[in-house]
C-alpha cells in the first residue's frame, strides 16, 4: 500500500461540490455581476440593523456573565465565608483575600463566623468564565449582566469590596442564575437557615 | 501601579480656570471624530472587534470605520488578544512608526494584563512595551465594552492640548519604553 | 485490521525491539526502542496501511531512567484503525531519528516537540525553535520549569497556597 | 482681452476648483454612507447630523496630524508624488463643458473654462500624467508594498488607457470634433452617444474603473493585499491628498462619462419647455451634476459589491478583451458611419 | 542565515545577488488576521518561495493545561480556536468522559451535536466571508456576520458569554435549554439559509471570484495527506475524511448527512466544501432540534459534575462533595486517552495523560491547522502574491489554534 489515499469513499457519503465549469453567462461577468447589484441594492434600502450603542442598549442575556457581586442575605449581612473555592477555582488567578474571624459586636455585617475582611478581584485578569460562580457554596458571589467600564489607570481595576458587595438599599436580583430546584429550596422555610 | 500605564493629562487642563483656546478645541473635536484605528488583532478579541465594526454595532458611526493597516495613517493603536513575548518588541515597533499624535486602547484581558495567560511566553500586559492610555476589561469584551473604551478614548483626544505631545513629560514618557 | 494481527506482525518483524505491548488502553499502544520506531512507523505506513500521522509529541516522566519520550499516534484510514507507538530517551542525549522522511507533516510536529522537550531529531532539515523566542534557554514543558511569568507584579501569592 | 473676460474665466475656474474639491470632500462622506448602507449599516452620524462635518474633522485631523518622513525616502520626490496628484486631479475640469452658456446683458457666458478644440486629447493627457504622482509616491516611500502598488498602478494605467481611448475614437468619429463642446451639442435632447455606443459606454466605464483606480482594479492600493499600496508610508496631508486625488479623479471620470455619452448638460425634451435660454442652462447643469452624481454613486456601489481582480487577470482583461473589443466597435462604428454617408 | 536588525526581519545574504526581492508579510499585516510571518522570496509579483515564522502568540497552554485542573481547561479550549470554541470545550470534556468511562445519554449527545454544528456554522461563516474581503468584496462579509451576531445570541442565552463561552462541564452541560434558546435556535435556522444564499449570490458564481480562486493554491489529495490534513482543506483535495463519521461520537451516526469534497483542494474548493458544510450543519441542527430527547441535561459524574446547589447548601456529603470537587482532590483513573472531534478546521485531537492528580499529567492538543499550516510554502509557490493571501484565508488559520 502506498501513500495514495483511496479514491473510493471513506464514508460512503462523499458529494463532489464545487464545479469549476463556468457556463457562457458566467464567462462574460456581467450577469453575476448584475445579480450582486441587486443584492446590495436591496440591502441599501432595508431597515438597518444597526444599535446606537451608547444611547441604545440590547438586553442582555439574564444569565450574561458580567461583573460579579457580593451578595447579602435578607438581612443584609454578607454572606461570604472566606472559604476559598472561588480564588481556587479562578484559572486566571485574579481573586484574593484575607479571612478574618467575626466578632462579637458585628453579628449584623457578617452571616457566618469567618469573613472575608479583605476582597478582591482584578477585573484585567478576569475572564468572566463563571467558574466562581459555581464554585461557591454559600450563595455569595454571582455574576451580574452588569458590564465593567473601561478605565485609564491599570491600578483602578482591581474591585475591592466597596465596588462588589451589593449595597444594602440596592439589591441585585440574580434568581434566574438559579436552577428551579434551588429557588424552591429557598422558600422552605425550615431550611432557611442554610440558603 | 499605575505610574507607568498612561500619559497624565496635560498639565493645568483639569486645573481652576482653565480653558483650552479655539483651535485647540476646535481641533480636539476634529480628531475626536475621526479616529483611524490599527486594528492589532492577535486573537478572540481581534473576532469581537469584526463584530463592533459589524452592521449590528457599526464603529463607523464614530467615524473610525476607515482602518489604516499602516501605522503611518492611524491614530490609534487598538491591541486585541495575547501579545506574547515574540511579539513584543513588533508591538514596540508598529507603535514607533505611529505619527503623532497617538493613542493605545488596550482591549482584553490578555492585553491589558496578560489574562488567564500567566505563562513564560506571554507578556503582561502591553504596558511593558508601549504607554497605554484606556484599558478595556473582558475576555473578550463585549462590542460595548470596546465602543466605551473607544469612546473614553474620544473624551481623552477631545480634550487635549495640541501641543502636548511635544511636552517634556510626555518625552519622558515616551523614553522611559525607549522610543526616541 | 484486527488489533491481534498487528501485533503480530509487528512481533515478527521487530521482536527484539518492543519494550511492550499494551491493550488496555483506549488504542493499541507500542513502545519500541528509540534505534527502531522510524523503521516500526515506515513499515506501519507502507506494510499495514497506517497511512496518516496524526500526531507527535513529547512527554516527559522526571523519575524514569528514560526520561524524555515521543508519542506518535497513526491512523489507517481505510480500515479506521489507529495505533499509538511511543519511544524513550535519555535525557543526556534526547536524540531521535526524524520522521521527516516519511511525512512532511511531522515536520513541525517534530519542531514544537524540540522547542518544548529539547528532543533532537537527526537528520531533520529545519530543526530550530518553532513557537518560543529563539534565544529562550531552556525547553519549557520540562517538568522542573516553572509556568509563570516571573514579572507578574498583580498577584498576591500568600493566598490559599499559590 | 478686457477685464471682464478675465474676471469671469477667474471666477469660473475658482467656482469649479471649490465645487471639484468640495464635491470630492462629500464624496468621502458619501462613499462611507453608502457602504454602511449597503452594508445595512449607518455609517457616521456622530459628527454632525448625518455626519455632515465628517469629512472636516478628517481634513483638520490630517492636517495636524504629524509629518512623517521615511528616513530613506527621497525628499524631494516623496513630496512630488501627492502634490503631482492633486493638481492633476484638478486640472482637467478646465475642459469639460459644466453647462451651456449664460447670456447677461446681451454677452454670452459660456460654462466651460476652456474650450479647447482637441479637448479629448486634453482630457487623456492629463489623465495620463495621474499616474506619475502615484508612481513617485510609491517609488519614493522606499518601501516595497509601496513599490509594488506603484508598479501595478503604471501597469494598469497603460494597459486600459489603449482600451479607453479606441472607444473614444469612436466617438469622435461620430461627432467628427475632438471638442468636447461640440460633442456635447450633438447629443441634444435625448440624442445620447450611449444609444449608438452601447459596447463602447461599457468599455469606457470599465476602463475608467481602471483608470480611477477604483475597486474592482484597486490593486495599486488593494488593502488586504499591500496594506496601504503606495501611500504605505504616507501620513498626514500628503495621504489627505493623495485620498482626495482618488475622489477628484472619479468626480472628473464621472463627468467625462456624463459628457460623452449621456449628454452633458442635455436633458430629454429641453426644447419642449419654452423657457428662457438662461433657465435651460441652469437646468442643464444641475442634470448633470445629476447624472455625476449617479455615477458617484455607481462607482461606489460597485466597490462594495464586487471582488477585486488579480493582477494578472486585469492585464488579461484589459488586452485580451476589452482592446479587441474596442477595436471591434471602433471598425463597426466607421462601416455603419461610411454606410451611412454613400446612402 | 543572518539577522540584520529586529530579529524578526530576516535577510539571506545569498540572495543579494539574486533578481529576487523579499517581502515581509506579517506578522501584522491585515491578511495575517491573527499572527504569524511569511517571508516570501518574490520575482516580481511571482513568490519563489515562502517561509514562515509562527509562535508570535505562543501562549504555552500545554504547560498551563498541567497547571489547571479538569474543570479548568475549558477556559483554555475556548481561546484555542475561538471561532468555535464550543466544540474546543465539548471536545474535552468528552475526552475526560472517555477517561472516566461516562456514557452521555442522549439528550446531551442531541444538546452537544445542536452546539457543535452551530459552532461550525460560525467558524465557517467567518472564514468564508474573511475570503471574500480579502478579495476585495466586504460587503458579504458584513451580512454574514449579523447571522453571527445571532449565535452569539445564542450561546449568551445558554451560556452566558458570546465567543469564549467556557461552555458545558464534564458530565453535560452547566445549565439546561431553555424553551427561548430552542426559539432563538429555531429562528436562526429558519432565517440562516436565506442568507446563505444571498452570500453565496454574490460570490460563489461570480467569475471575478472564481478567476481568483479556482487552481489558487491547490495540493493533491496525496501530498495532502502527507501533510497531515484534516478538515474541510482535506476534503477540498477530495479525500472524505471526517471525524463524525469515522469515529462517529456524542451519536453523530443518528443523523444523516453528506460529506463535500472537492477536486484538487484549491481555494474555490475550499470555499465551496466549507459552504456545503454549513448547509449539512443547517440540517443537523434541525434534526437534532426536531428529535431532541427529553431527560436532564447532565450525567452522574461524581468526579467531576458539581453536586445540585440546594444539596450543597442544605446536606454535609454534598458539600464535601463539592469541595472535594472544587480542590480537585477526587480520584482520577490513571491512563491516557486519545480523543478527536471534528473541529471547524479538521481533527482536533486530544492527547491526555492522567497521573490520577488534579491535573493532567500531559495534555497535548492536536491543532489541525497548526499541523496543515506547514504545507503552505509548497501551495504557494510558483503563484502570485495575491494567491498566497486568498490561500492564507482560505486555510482558516487561526493563531490561537496555530500557536497553542
Amino acid at each position: 500500500m502506498s501513500d495514495k489515499p483511496n479514491i473510493a469513499s471513506l464514508s460512503g457519503r462523499k458529494k463532489v461540490v464545487s464545479n469549476k465549469k463556468m457556463t457562457f453567462m458566467e464567462m462574460i461577468y456581467l450577469p453575476a455581476i448584475i445579480g450582486g447589484f441587486g443584492i446590495t441594492l436591496s440591502h441599501f434600502f432595508k431597515k438597518k440593523v444597526t444599535l446606537q450603542y451608547p444611547e441604545e442598549t440590547k438586553p442582555r442575556s439574564e444569565i450574561y456573565r458580567g461583573m460579579h457581586v457580593l451578595k447579602r442575605d435578607d438581612e443584609g449581612r454578607e454572606r461570604c465565608t472566606a472559604c476559598g473555592l472561588c480564588a481556587i477555582s479562578c484559572p486566571a488567578e485574579a481573586i484574593t483575600m484575607i479571612a478574618a474571624e467575626r466578632k462579637e459586636e458585628e453579628m449584623n455585617l457578617y452571616r457566618e463566623e469567618k469573613y472575608a475582611s479583605m476582597y478582591e478581584i482584578n477585573m484585567l485578569r478576569c475572564i468572566f468564565c463563571g467558574l466562581c460562580e459555581e464554585a461557591c457554596p454559600k450563595e455569595a458571589i454571582f455574576l451580574t449582566d452588569r458590564i465593567v467600564s473601561s478605565d485609564l489607570h491599570r491600578g483602578d481595576f482591581i474591585y475591592g469590596k466597596d465596588l462588589l458587595v451589593e449595597p444594602v438599599d440596592q439589591r441585585i436580583d440574580i434568581s434566574h442564575r438559579q436552577t428551579p430546584e434551588v429557588l424552591k429550596f429557598k422558600l422552605d422555610k425550615n431550611q432557611s437557615h442554610n440558603s | 501601579m499605575s505610574q507607568y500605564n498612561r500619559v497624565d493629562p496635560p498639565e493645568g487642563y483639569s486645573a481652576p480656570g482653565f480653558f483650552a483656546t479655539t483651535l485647540d478645541k476646535v481641533v480636539g473635536l476634529a480628531r475626536k471624530n475621526s479616529i483611524w484605528p490599527l486594528p492589532f488583532a492577535t486573537s478572540c478579541c481581534g473576532i469581537e472587534f469584526m463584530a463592533t465594526m459589524g452592521a449590528n454595532y457599526d464603529l463607523a458611526r464614530f467615524g473610525s470605520e476607515r482602518l489604516s493597516f499602516s501605522p503611518r495613517q492611524a491614530d490609534l493603536l487598538m491591541v486585541m488578544g495575547t501579545i506574547a513575548k515574540k511579539m513584543g518588541p513588533i508591538v514596540n515597533q508598529v507603535y514607533e512608526q505611529m505619527a503623532e499624535p497617538r493613542w493605545v486602547l488596550a482591549v482584553g484581558a490578555c492585553a491589558s494584563s496578560g489574562g488567564i495567560f500567566d505563562t513564560y511566553s506571554v507578556l503582561q500586559g502591553i504596558d511593558k512595551v508601549v504607554p497605554v492610555d484606556v484599558y478595556v476589561p473582558g475576555c473578550p469584551p463585549r462590542p460595548e465594552q470596546i465602543l466605551d473604551g473607544f469612546m473614553k478614548i474620544q473624551e481623552l483626544v477631545g480634550n487635549e492640548s495640541l501641543r502636548r505631545r511635544y511636552s517634556p513629560e510626555y518625552r519622558e514618557l515616551l523614553e522611559k519604553y525607549g522610543i526616541k | 485490521m484486527e488489533q491481534q494481527l498487528i501485533e503480530d506482525s509487528l512481533k515478527e518483524r521487530f521482536s527484539n525491539d518492543i519494550v511492550s505491548f499494551d491493550e488496555s488502553s483506549d488504542i493499541l499502544t507500542v513502545t519500541v526502542e528509540k534505534t527502531v520506531v522510524v523503521g516500526l512507523i515506515k513499515f506501519l505506513k507502507e506494510d499495514l496501511g497506517f497511512n496518516f500521522l496524526t500526531d507527535l509529541c513529547g512527554i516527559h516522566y522526571p523519575q524514569q531512567e528514560l526520561q524524555l519520550g515521543v508519542v506518535y499516534h497513526l491512523h489507517n484510514f481505510l480500515n479506521n484503525t489507529r495505533i499509538r507507538v511511543k519511544t524513550f530517551t535519555s535525557i543526556d542525549k534526547p536524540e531521535i531519528d526524524t520522521l521527516t522522511e516519511i511525512f512532511s507533516a511531522a515536520n513541525w510536529m517534530e519542531r514544537e516537540t524540540y522547542d518544548f522537550f529539547g528532543i533532537i531529531f537527526t537528520n531533520h532539515p529545519n530543526l530550530i525553535r518553532i513557537l518560543n523566542v529563539e534565544y529562550l534557554d531552556y525547553f519549557p514543558m520540562r517538568k522542573e520549569y516553572p509556568l509563570e511569568d516571573q514579572t507578574r507584579t498583580d498577584k498576591d501569592d500568600r493566598f490559599f497556597g499559590r | 482681452m478686457d477685464g471682464t473676460y478675465i474676471l469671469y474665466k477667474f471666477i469660473l475656474a475658482s467656482a469649479i476648483l471649490l465645487i471639484s474639491l468640495l464635491v470630492a470632500m462629500y464624496s468621502t462622506l458619501l462613499e462611507r454612507k453608502v457602504a454602511a448602507f449597503f452594508q445595512d449599516r449607518l455609517g457616521p452620524n456622530r459628527a454632525g447630523i448625518f455626519g455632515i462635518f465628517q469629512p472636516l474633522a478628517d481634513g483638520l485631523k490630517l492636517f495636524f496630524k504629524e509629518e512623517f518622513m521615511p528616513g530613506d525616502a527621497d525628499k524631494f520626490l516623496y513630496i512630488l508624488g501627492p502634490s503631482l496628484t492633486m493638481m492633476i486631479a484638478l486640472l482637467t475640469s478646465a475642459v469639460i463643458p459644466w453647462g451651456n452658456s449664460l447670456v447677461i446683458g446681451g454677452a454670452e457666458y459660456s460654462l466651460q473654462v476652456a474650450d479647447v478644440n482637441v479637448g479629448v486629447l486634453y482630457v487623456f493627457a492629463i489623465l495620463s500624467i495621474g499616474v506619475y504622482g502615484i508612481m513617485i509616491g510609491g517609488w519614493a516611500s522606499n518601501n516595497k508594498y509601496a513599490l509594488i502598488g506603484a508598479v501595478r498602478a503604471a501597469s494598469q494605467m497603460i494597459s486600459y488607457e489603449l482600451a479607453m481611448s479606441m472607444t473614444i475614437i469612436a466617438i469622435v468619429m461620430m461627432s467628427g470634433s475632438l471638442s468636447l463642446k461640440d460633442m456635447v451639442e450633438q447629443q441634444h435632447g435625448m440624442n445620447w452617444n450611449v444609444w449608438y455606443q452601447p459596447l463602447g459606454f461599457l468599455i469606457f466605464l470599465v476602463c475608467a474603473f481602471a483608470e480611477c483606480n477604483r475597486s474592482p482594479f484597486d490593486l495599486p492600493e488593494c488593502e488586504t493585499e499591500l496594506i496601504g499600496g503606495y501611500h504605505t508610508e504616507y501620513s498626514s496631508m500628503k495621504l489627505g491628498f493623495y485620498l482626495f486625488a482618488e475622489y477628484i479623479n472619479m468626480f472628473i471620470s464621472s463627468a467625462m462619462i456624463a459628457t460623452l455619452f449621456f449628454g452633458g448638460y442635455n436633458f430629454p425634451f429641453m426644447d419642449d419647455l419654452h423657457l428662457s435660454h438662461n433657465v435651460i442652462t441652469i437646468i442643464g447643469s444641475l442634470v448633470f451634476f445629476v447624472k455625476i452624481a449617479f455615477f458617484v454613486f455607481f462607482f461606489m456601489w460597485v466597490r462594495w459589491t464586487l471582488p477585486r481582480f488579480r493582477y494578472d487577470q486585469l492585464m488579461r482583461l484589459g488586452w485580451k478583451s476589452l482592446l479587441p473589443l474596442a477595436i471591434v466597435n471602433m471598425i463597426i462604428t466607421g462601416l455603419v458611419i461610411m454606410i451611412k454617408h454613400h446612402l | 542565515m543572518e539577522h540584520l536588525g529586529k530579529e524578526h526581519i530576516l535577510v539571506r545574504p545569498e540572495d543579494y545577488d539574486k533578481n529576487f526581492s523579499t517581502l515581509n508579510l506579517g506578522p501584522t499585516h491585515p491578511a495575517t488576521h491573527g499572527i504569524f510571518q511569511n517571508i516570501l522570496t518574490m520575482n516580481g509579483e511571482t513568490i519563489v518561495d515562502a517561509e514562515q515564522t509562527i509562535g508570535y502568540i505562543h501562549r504555552a497552554f500545554e504547560k498551563l493545561a498541567e497547571r489547571r485542573a479538569f474543570y479548568q481547561i475549558t477556559t483554555l479550549t475556548d481561546r484555542m480556536n475561538y471561532c468555535s470554541s464550543p466544540i474546543n470545550n465539548i471536545g474535552w470534556q468528552m475526552t475526560v468522559e472517555k477517561l472516566l468511562g461516562v456514557q452521555t445519554s442522549k439528550r446531551i449527545d442531541y444538546m452537544r451535536i445542536i452546539i457543535m454544528e452551530l459552532s461550525r456554522i460560525s467558524d465557517h461563516l467567518i472564514c468564508n466571508s474573511v475570503i471574500g474581503v480579502d478579495s476585495g468584496a466586504l460587503t458579504g462579509f458584513v451580512y454574514v456576520f449579523q447571522e453571527r451576531e445571532k449565535i452569539y445570541e445564542i450561546y449568551e442565552e445558554i451560556c452566558g458569554a458570546r465567543l469564549t463561552t467556557n461552555l458545558g462541564r464534564i458530565g453535560g452541560f452547566e445549565r439546561d435549554f431553555t424553551p427561548l434558546v430552542l426559539n432563538k435556535i429555531r429562528e436562526f435556522i429558519a432565517n440562516l439559509p436565506k442568507v446563505i444564499k444571498q452570500f453565496e449570490n454574490l460570490l460563489l458564481r461570480n467569475r471575478i471570484f472564481m478567476d481568483r480562486t479556482i487552481n489558487v493554491g491547490g495540493i493533491s489529495a496525496e501530498r495532502a495527506l502527507n501533510y497531515g490534513f484534516t478538515g474541510p482543506c482535506l476534503r477540498a483535495a477530495g479525500v472524505d475524511y471526517d471525524v463524525r463519521i469515522m469515529n462517529p461520537y456524542s451519536s453523530y451516526n443518528d443523523f444523516d448527512f453528506t460529506i463535500p469534497v472537492g477536486t484538487n483542494g484549491d481555494t474555490y474548493d475550499r470555499f465551496c466544501v466549507r459552504q456545503e458544510e454549513i448547509w449539512q450543519s443547517i440540517k443537523l441542527v434541525k434534526n437534532a432540534l426536531e428529535n431532541l430527547p427529553e431527560g436532564s441535561y447532565h450525567m452522574d459524574v461524581p468526579e467531576f459534575y458539581l453536586p445540585d446547589k440546594q444539596e450543597v447548601y442544605s446536606k454535609m456529603e454534598s458539600l464535601i462533595w463539592h469541595f472535594k470537587i472544587v480542590m480537585g482532590e477526587v480520584e482520577v483513573p490513571v491512563g491516557e486517552v486519545y480523543h478527536s472531534v471534528e473541529g471547524g478546521n479538521g481533527e482536533l485531537g486530544f492527547y491526555l495523560v492522567s497521573d490520577g492528580g488534579r491535573t493532567p499529567y500531559r495534555l497535548h492538543f492536536r491543532r489541525p491547522c497548526f499541523v496543515y499550516y506547514q504545507a503552505f510554502p509548497e501551495m504557494v509557490k510558483g503563484s502570485f502574491l495575491s494567491d498566497a493571501i486568498l490561500t492564507m484565508s482560505s486555510m482558516n488559520v487561526i493563531a490561537g489554534e496555530l500557536d497553542a
